[in-house]
């Protein structure tokens, strides 16, 4: 059924399938991708709600905040890759592992 | 269409400069001589701190808001963001001599300490949650990527991966917390939270959310674990700045958002048993981590875990804006974060060619190598540990007496019995530094770093200050939290 | 029509989003991506959100995972250099862990729909809502300094990654 | 005397030696050790000016009460909390001041020619002028919390100078242990300050006066008890009573006039005086009075009874201290506040005079502190020696030197205490003090008969070259011995027809408890004064035939007996008669002492401490394995926190 309720579900089991590939996964850019799918499941929320709180064009209308949102998290979406693949690069260059096990330096 | 009368510009101005400044130093460098210091970067960085700081002063007064409600000049946001501007000002003072040590005395390492710096700013003045979001992102990435910018150490690089991996995991409970409370009241502003009838099971939800992604920046436990990590392998002078800067901004954003959006009765009274317990943990489990300790950088981490802690329990003591906890947390977040980044500043200092000064072992006599250090150092950590007549002990005592006074009697008695064991690990590097014999490796033949000298001396002075003659800041810190509204 | 759309596209996007976190070489999984934004995206037009639907393919399935994609083939991983997943009991507790948090949403999501007060009926959209127009003037008014401040955020995230992926200073 | 004139100028009594701190501290190593001597004692002796300028002030006034104020504006001025700092200038901390600066000045003169070897001479004189310093303004605070700054103060100069030989480990280690111990009566302290503030809204002292005056209910009983048993325990662990004396032995370990100073004429008495401020508190808290005056007499006993059996001088010293202070505890636990601030006066000359005799013999036989290997110096210093036994005199309590009077009169206080009140355990605590005078009595002849009397016994070498101090160590000497002759004399006892003017002058500003109808009777007095004289004479005696005489006495008994020969041979050794004083006298005291204090230090202070040190290791250790470095175990710590959170904000709010 296409209700808001059900989209909101459909975002909360993405979220908590993306959370799991964070912490279950061992590879860094598996990982990486999991944050995405959480973002994306957040956006989806944003969307539902703001088809429902969407009744005018306004800008500054409840509807325009979800959808503008959503915007700007892919703008972060896209700055967090980028900068999260350019760590993993300088990491790879020393270490040649994708492994967050093997970042065993610092602990304790 | 907004006016981008003088409102909107001048509500900018402290984030603008900084800005600025960051392009300015982008522009600067490649235009100079690869081998030689760059010194034109560090005064470009620093003029531009020092105009965000007297756009500070200037908006100090009135709250103006503007860009639509997205930024409020209140005393409250300027509050800390005179500490963020006083932690990256000395910060850049002692990243002239260090950052040629560690071999980063680049362009994109001034121009990421003035954006995140910007960045802060905006989250310490952001007054719908959209703007939250965006102001704690841009501060991250520049800090993310400041973690890493010594590439050759392995533990930099690790440090930069391990914050950025559970950064941005938490980015996504953040976020999602913002997105469950728009669904709640269809609002992003944060005041407008507030009036709303809001749709409550959902609203708090969002709340629990919101409360994983503020415990994270703050460092609370048990969202901490990258802290210890991540301040042992960042570079000091980074170390100190993130210690500092991240912090204030993330308590000014954090504590704007529990007291506008959810400062109402029955929010307050939900919130306050989970940030109860988000404080004493974080008070318990960063004084005993920090007891076993034998890495300067780790131990001050942990021991920020246990600050943050003690902050929460002004949170939790709160009373609302009438009360008086709020205004101890700003006050005590201003004196955390000066003096949390001395002993950085002092690690910067001694710190050698690619190589950190970071063992606890290594302060063996320092005092005798290094006295000015070693009494700087000294003043820092008796001033973490809260004795008198520094201002760590007028901030726990008014934090302290909050919780107090609104009836959280265990919470300070947890406070004060962590605050009497952690006097056990600020006390062994000065023991170690007094009443040791110095190792021989202490290298006296380096030129005095001026700047540095400088940067530790303004940090030390004003913690003496704040400790002799807290007054006017207490002052300001109630005028803050009143002209919340 | 739209509960059929609706439900397929919930369906492809799960099973797409389940595939990312559980293929074991890294390229599969951004291939499941890849599915996975085209449903999500297709959910969103549903949803009366033509502009962020296009925003999503662009920004995410050409950016985003093109991004993804270089990396993986430049970093080359041999299957030693892969990481050491966990074992089973291990991946259970997670899964748990994770599905508490996802139950722990759809509660009060459930709760808001049947409370008194909780969600009523979806209001008719005037329009254009959601379309360039809407969105783009909203961008420049409303929401200007959001709209500026992410150009700060793009900056800083392009010095950073220039100097980490630089070899020498 | 212009009032207002001198009032304004009490700010120099503390920033004058923090002057002389500011100019050797920062400029130590331009000036020379000529000039930084005389800085450093300049600053003290200018302070002493003002204080008694202070004195004849108050003199001219009529009102008893009156009294000196400077105010230094709102220190701290935050809502309801409002600190106003001042000092203030009235009999009880002009006598105080006085003993502070003129002691402290004597004291800084010997000091110059005791360190003028020493390479840290500028250094150690920055500290003991900050000392100083912190010990004005502790001692004319006119509240709580600056009182609670000189506190901190004067307990980190102690820190430092304790530890001023920082090269040895054990002696750094004294400095540690000196801090922590005192941390955690500072801890009490603190929270009883807090707890004050709290119920009475202030923390100075004239308006908790008035407060408690003019509050309808007054105080609760229990507030009351419980902040004065915490300002107590700040006061045990700064003065050094059970159970947190243990520092102050350790403290030894730094320079000699640091001891005569900081650790037995100023310092450790400044819980003694903070009692004695916050009498009219303390007054009200008559179950506090008792705790006080039995851990007072308690340590007064159990620590002349450690005495008895130490061979370091400076132990012998220490202990003496710590019971004498006991003493004064007893005086204020029995309401006796003049009496026992009497005391305090007294102890501060003639205590300052034993340890700097001490150290002149330390000095003369370089070094040296074991008594074992010192005796019949008197020759050899005869001023030292001088010094030494009237300083054993005025300890011991007897007359006319100063320690009677005030010992006389806390003895009486507490029969006065047992008249009043009908308890009779303060017969039992004046049973105690009298047992603590005999002690005193002994150990104070056992040390001038090992140290002065009798044969030499330590290096033949070092007894010959022994000298008297140079005039700089020997003026102080004389002035104090002239003190503490001559002080006890302030407080003539009625008895005899005098007046007791010390302690009426100091009446008007200590608590009065209503005397009980009727008067204790000449005879009473006339027992009492019997008693602690026969005690001191009895003690003295018993150390001098043990010590002195006694080496004779098995010759005239074999002579006496052939019966006997057998312990002729060994008689003739002077050995056997040391091993028979060692078994039947020094034994079974060393015994009971090292039983005391195995119970008190090994089981109680030591147990309890390691104990619960070890375990919060323990559990450190434990809370960094959490920390494994794997950021899978971050996040699910993040997750589990945030499912936490989350779970407690749906399924519990």
């Amino acid at each position: 059924m296409f209700t808001l309720t059900n989209c909101l579900v459909l975002s909360a089991l993405i979220f908590a399938v993306g959370a799991y590939g964070v912490i279950a996964r061992r590879n860094i850019l598996i990982m990486l991708m999991s944050v995405e799918l959480m973002l994306n499941a957040v956006n989806l929320s944003f969307i539902a709600f703001a088809r429902y709180y969407g009744s005018a064009l306004a800008p500054a209308s409840s509807g325009t905040t979800g959808q503008v949102f959503v915007l700007m998290t892919m703008v972060v979406a896209a700055a967090e890759v980028a900068v999260g693949l350019a760590i993993l690069i300088a990491l790879f260059r020393g270490r040649h592992s994708v492994d967050p096990g093997d970042l065993d330096l610092l602990k304790g | 269409m907004p006016d981008i009368g003088s409102a909107e510009l001048r509500v900018l101005l402290p984030v603008l400069a900084p800005l600025l400044g960051a392009l300015a130093v982008l522009l600067t460098d490649p235009y100079l001589d690869k081998g030689r210091p760059k010194l034109p970067l560090v005064y470009i960085a620093l003029g531009s701190l020092m105009a965000a700081w007297a756009a500070l002063g200037f908006l100090w007064g009135d709250r103006v808001v503007a860009w639509s409600g997205a930024l409020a000049a209140d005393r409250f946001g300027l509050y800390l963001g005179f500490a963020i501007a006083t932690a990256a000002g000395l910060t850049v003072l002692s990243s002239a001599g260090y950052a040629r040590k560690m071999g980063v005395d680049c362009g994109e390492y001034y121009s990421l300490l003035l954006l995140a710096t910007a960045g802060m700013l905006l989250l310490a003045m952001a007054n719908d949650l959209l703007m939250v979001f965006l102001g704690i992102e841009t501060m991250s990435i520049a800090v993310y990527c400041l973690a890493g910018i010594t590439r050759e150490r392995p533990r930099s690089v690790e440090a930069a991966m391990k914050y950025f991996l559970l950064g941005a995991f938490a980015t996504g409970f953040l976020l999602y917390g913002i997105a469950l409370i728009y669904g709640a009241t269809g609002e992003v502003r944060l005041e407008r939270i507030a009036h709303h009838a809001a749709n409550r099971p959902l609203l708090l939800a969002g709340l629990g959310f919101l409360l994983v992604g503020f415990g994270f920046k703050v460092g609370a436990v048990p969202f901490h674990m990258w802290a210890p990590d991540a301040y042992e392998g960042a570079p000091a002078a980074v170390t100190g700045f993130m210690a500092a800067g991240v912090k204030a901004a993330g308590f000014a954003a954090f504590l704007r958002v529990l007291l506008t959006a959810f400062g109402g009765e029955a929010a307050a009274a939900a919130w306050a048993p989970a940030l109860w317990m988000l404080a004493a943990l974080s008070m318990i489990v960063g004084t005993l981590s920090a007891l076993a300790q034998t890495n300067l950088k780790r131990m001050l981490a942990w021991s920020s875990v246990a600050h943050t802690g003690y902050a929460l329990v002004g949170v939790v003591g709160g009373g609302g804006v009438a009360g008086n906890g709020s205004a101890a947390v700003l006050f005590y977040v201003l004196t955390y974060s000066v003096m949390t980044l001395g002993p950085f500043l002092v690690i910067a200092l001694l710190s050698r060619a690619g190589e950190e000064f970071e063992q606890i072992d290594d302060l063996a006599g320092l005092a005798r190598r290094r006295p000015v250090a070693a009494a700087a150092l000294s003043l820092f950590l008796l001033s973490l540990a809260g004795i008198p007549p520094t201002a760590g002990f007028m901030g726990k005592l008014f934090v302290f007496r909050a919780a107090i006074d609104s009836g959280w009697l265990g919470l300070g008695v947890i406070g004060i019995l962590a605050t009497l064991v952690s006097v056990y690990y600020y006390l062994r590097p000065i023991v170690l530094m007094y009443m040791r014999e110095p190792r021989a490796e202490f290298n006296a033949s380096e030129p005095t770093d001026w700047a540095s000298h400088f940067a530790i001396g303004v940090a030390a002075l004003a913690l003496l200050l704040l400790g002799v003659l807290p007054s006017d800041a207490i002052a300001a810190s109630l005028e803050s939290v009143r002209g919340l509204w | 029509m739209d509960d059929l759309i609706f439900t397929a596209a919930s369906i492809v996007c799960f099973l797409s989003a389940l595939a990312v976190v559980t293929r074991k070489n890294p390229i599969y999984s951004a291939v499941s991506l890849i599915l996975f934004f085209g449903g999500l995206a297709v959910i969103f037009l549903l949803l009366r959100a033509p502009f962020v639907a296009g925003m999503q393919l662009i920004v995410y399935g050409g950016a985003i995972l093109v991004l993804f994609l270089f990396v993986i083939m430049l970093l080359n991983l041999r299957e030693e250099e892969l990481g050491k997943e966990k074992g089973g009991r291990f991946k259970a507790f997670a899964a748990v862990a994770a599905g508490a948090l996802a139950l722990l949403v759809i509660v009060p999501v459930m709760a808001a729909e049947t409370a008194r007060d909780g969600f009523g009926p979806l209001a008719s959209l005037p329009d254009g809502f959601g379309s360039v127009d809407h969105l783009g003037l909203a961008l420049f008014t409303q929401f200007a300094l959001p709209f500026e401040v992410t150009s700060v955020l793009l900056l800083a995230a392009i010095v950073g990654s220039v100097m980490l992926s630089k070899k020498h200073v | 005397m212009d009032l207002t004139s001198v009032a304004s100028a009490l700010p120099w009594i503390p920033l004058l030696p923090f002057l002389g701190f500011l100019i050797n501290g920062c400029c130590g190593t331009r000036i020379s050790r000529r000039a930084a001597g005389w800085i450093a004692c300049l600053g003290p002796l200018g302070a002493f000016l003002i204080a008694y300028l202070g004195l004849l002030a108050l003199a001219q006034e009529q009102s008893p009460r009156a009294f000196l104020e400077c105010s230094l504006g709102d220190w701290i001025s935050v809502g309801d909390l409002v600190v106003r700092a001042g000092l203030r200038l009235d009999r009880l901390s002009v006598v105080m001041a006085l003993v502070v600066t003129g002691v402290g000045s004597l004291i800084h003169v010997y000091s110059v020619g005791y360190m003028s070897h020493d390479k840290g001479f500028t250094r150690y004189f920055a500290y003991l002028n900050l000392f100083l310093s912190m010990m004005c303004i502790l001692v004319l605070a006119d509240n709580l919390v600056l009182m609670f700054v000189g506190w901190e103060g004067v307990g980190l100069c102690s820190y430092l100078l304790i530890g001023f030989w920082y090269e040895d480990p054990a002696k750094a280690s004294a400095g540690k242990k000196a801090f922590i111990v005192n941390r955690i009566g500072d801890f009490g302290f603190i929270l009883g300050i807090f707890l004050i503030f709290v119920t009475c809204g202030t923390v100075d002292f004239a308006e908790l006066f008035r407060w408690l005056a003019s509050a309808r209910e007054g105080l609760p009983a229990g507030v009351a008890f419980a902040a004065t048993m915490l300002l107590f325990l700040g006061a045990t662990g700064k003065s050094a009573q059970i159970p947190l004396y243990v520092w102050l032995p350790d403290a030894m370990a730094g320079p000699t006039p640091v001891s005569a100073l900081i650790h037995a004429a100023t310092m450790v008495t400044a819980g003694v005086y903070m009692v004695a401020r916050l009498s009219f508190l303390f007054v009200l808290a008559p179950t506090t009075l008792l705790v006080i005056a039995a851990v007072g007499g308690l340590t007064a006993l159990v620590a002349g009874f450690y005495a008895l059996t130490q061979n370091d001088i400076k132990k012998v010293l220490a202990y003496s201290t710590i019971s004498q202070l006991g003493y004064m505890f007893l005086g204020a636990g029995a309401a006796a506040f003049g009496a026992s601030i009497f005391h305090l006066f007294t102890h501060a000359f003639f205590k300052a005079l034993l340890f700097l005799g001490a150290g002149a013999v330390i000095h003369a036989l370089h070094d040296e502190q074991d008594l074992r290997r010192m005796g019949g110096l008197g020759k050899k210093l005869p001023l030292t020696c001088a010094a030494m036994v009237v300083g054993s005199l005025a300890l011991a309590g007897i007359p006319p030197f100063a320690g009677f009077f005030s010992k006389d009169l806390i003895l009486l206080s507490l029969l006065e205490a047992a008249h009043r009140t009908g308890q009779p355990v303060w017969y039992l605590l004046w049973a105690m003090g009298l047992v603590g005078a005999l002690l005193t009595a002994f150990y104070s002849m056992r040390l001038i008969a090992m140290a002065f009397l009798g044969a030499p016994r330590g290096d033949a070498e070092a007894h010959e070259a022994a000298e008297d101090p140079p005039v700089s160590m020997g003026a102080p000497l004389i002035a104090l011995i002239f003190c503490s002759a001559l002080v006890g004399l302030f407080s003539w006892p009625k008895l005899f027809g005098g007046f007791e003017r010390f302690i009426h002058y100091l009446d008007w500003v200590t608590a009065q408890v209503p005397a009980a109808p009727g008067e204790l009777g000449h005879g009473v007095e006339w027992l009492n004064l019997c008693a602690s004289v026969g005690m001191g004479v009895a003690g003295m005696a018993a150390a001098y035939f043990l010590y002195v005489v006694a080496p004779a006495r098995p010759r005239e008994l074999v002579r006496a007996s052939p019966a006997l020969g057998r312990l002729y041979e060994l008689s003739l050794n002077k050995l056997y008669v040391d091993e028979y004083y060692d078994r039947w006298i020094v034994k079974p005291l060393q015994a009971a002492a090292n039983y005391a204090w195995e119970i008190f230090d090994v089981l109680i202070v030591d147990g309890f401490v390691n104990g619960v040190a070890a375990w919060v290791l323990d559990l450190a250790a434990s809370a960094r394995k959490l920390q494994t470095g794997v950021v899978s175990y971050y996040a699910i710590s993040l997750l589990l926190g945030g499912i936490a959170l989350l779970g407690y904000f749906v399924l519990w709010v």
